[in-house]
């Protein structure tokens, strides 16, 4: 492997919306003649968790402070893995079973950097932004899911 | 006096409310204000250590409120 | 984490075409009701390589082998990271800058799964699956290009 | 008695055919077919230890080849 050139500077693009995501958009906002690798998440709904059959889940945010976070992990990445190219996009409201609910891309010239990034992206995204979701049971009952198992 | 706190998820349940005005006097820390909503209608279901935020960033318990700050209540993110 | 239910059986699903690779498509045939996340991954042609700008690239196979290869390694995926479904598409002909020439997309109930199924795929398929590629560049000249540098 | 060959990519170009006839007699070793591919014209141009394919599988050196086995050269890959 030889030396690439610099890395454009590239400003994170990350979105709070209601609609269902497009992949392909995302993809599209990250890709570019420099990128040699695009690595990408989606996030869906699945329709068992902890062994409960799942009718939807809602998902509500802190919006401005989630976007914040969000924009962070997004430079945090692009500072870890010089050149990467980094858009993230959360849905909000009610979504079904198989919807996705996150997606990330991460464009670099080399796919290790671009799927590290990725990683990086969503690991942290999932203990930092304040983002909160409701599941819906088959028995009619509801939960505010918390990951770590928090007294509430 | 007191302060607007934002409440989301199962802390918006908790307190029946989307803002809870907290009976504190500002100046004051993160940790006065969290002992004050303990006292308040729901203040029970908070747990021990609950994160805060303070003008949409984490906030330690020791820091300082001033009026005018935004102060949130962020129950156990799940976001993903 | 709960024990989730024993993953359903997928046959995995590789290709190789010539015309442009459709990712939505690729995401839709891993996607299920039991899947929470999705990783993928999209090779595109550089602009530049080893420091020369490059107009394309002509991909050649030895399509069988090639095809029995990627099914290969996408049960490896699969008996490595139990109940991962991988979809393979490699793109043959020749492509310009920006286009991609291949696609890979890992299913699972949980990301960890779903994102190092995805990282074995693209390494694996790297070093054996039987595929060349062509550099055209700026100055009109081509070469077959050696990712190891192996003297030819 | 010759055994046809399967070319691609550089190895194409190095013996200018996409399949050559190889003069060795089977059965035989996947090495002997590589030492007589080397005294054809472009022969020279093979790496010291390229990779061969019996049947659409890796094969080593020492592997057996039979009358109607199908044999390929394989350059080093470059996919992805």
């Amino acid at each position: 492997m030889t030396a690439l050139p610099p890395p454009l500077p590239f400003e994170p693009a990350v979105a709070l919306i209601t609609e269902p995501i497009d992949l392909a958009q995302l993809i599209a906002s990250v890709s570019h003649a420099s990128v040699g690798a695009i690595a990408s998440f989606l996030g869906t709904v699945r329709e068992l968790n902890d062994g409960r059959s799942v009718t939807g889940i809602d998902y509500e945010a802190y919006e401005p402070m989630a976007h914040r976070e969000m924009l962070a992990i997004a430079r945090e990445a692009g500072q870890q893995f010089s050149g990467v190219r980094v858009s993230i996009v959360h849905r909000l409201g009610t979504l079904t079973v198989s919807e996705a609910s996150v997606a990330i891309a991460c464009a670099h010239a080399r796919r290790a950097p671009a799927a590290d990034a990725m990683r990086l992206v969503i690991e942290q995204l999932k203990v930092r932004v304040p983002i909160w979701k409701r599941e819906h049971y088959t028995d009619g009952e509801w939960t505010w899911v918390d990951p770590m198992g928090t007294p509430r | 006096m007191s302060l607007p706190v934002l409440l989301f998820a199962s802390y918006a349940d908790a307190f029946g409310a989307r803002t809870v005005q907290v009976p504190v006097v500002a100046p004051c820390t993160v940790a006065d204000v969290v002992m004050a909503m303990r006292l308040l209608p729901g203040g029970d279901r908070l747990p021990d250590k609950p994160l805060v935020a303070l003008n949409q960033a984490y906030a330690k318990m020791t820091a300082a409120v001033n009026t005018g700050d935004e102060i949130a209540l962020i129950p156990p993110v799940a976001g993903g």
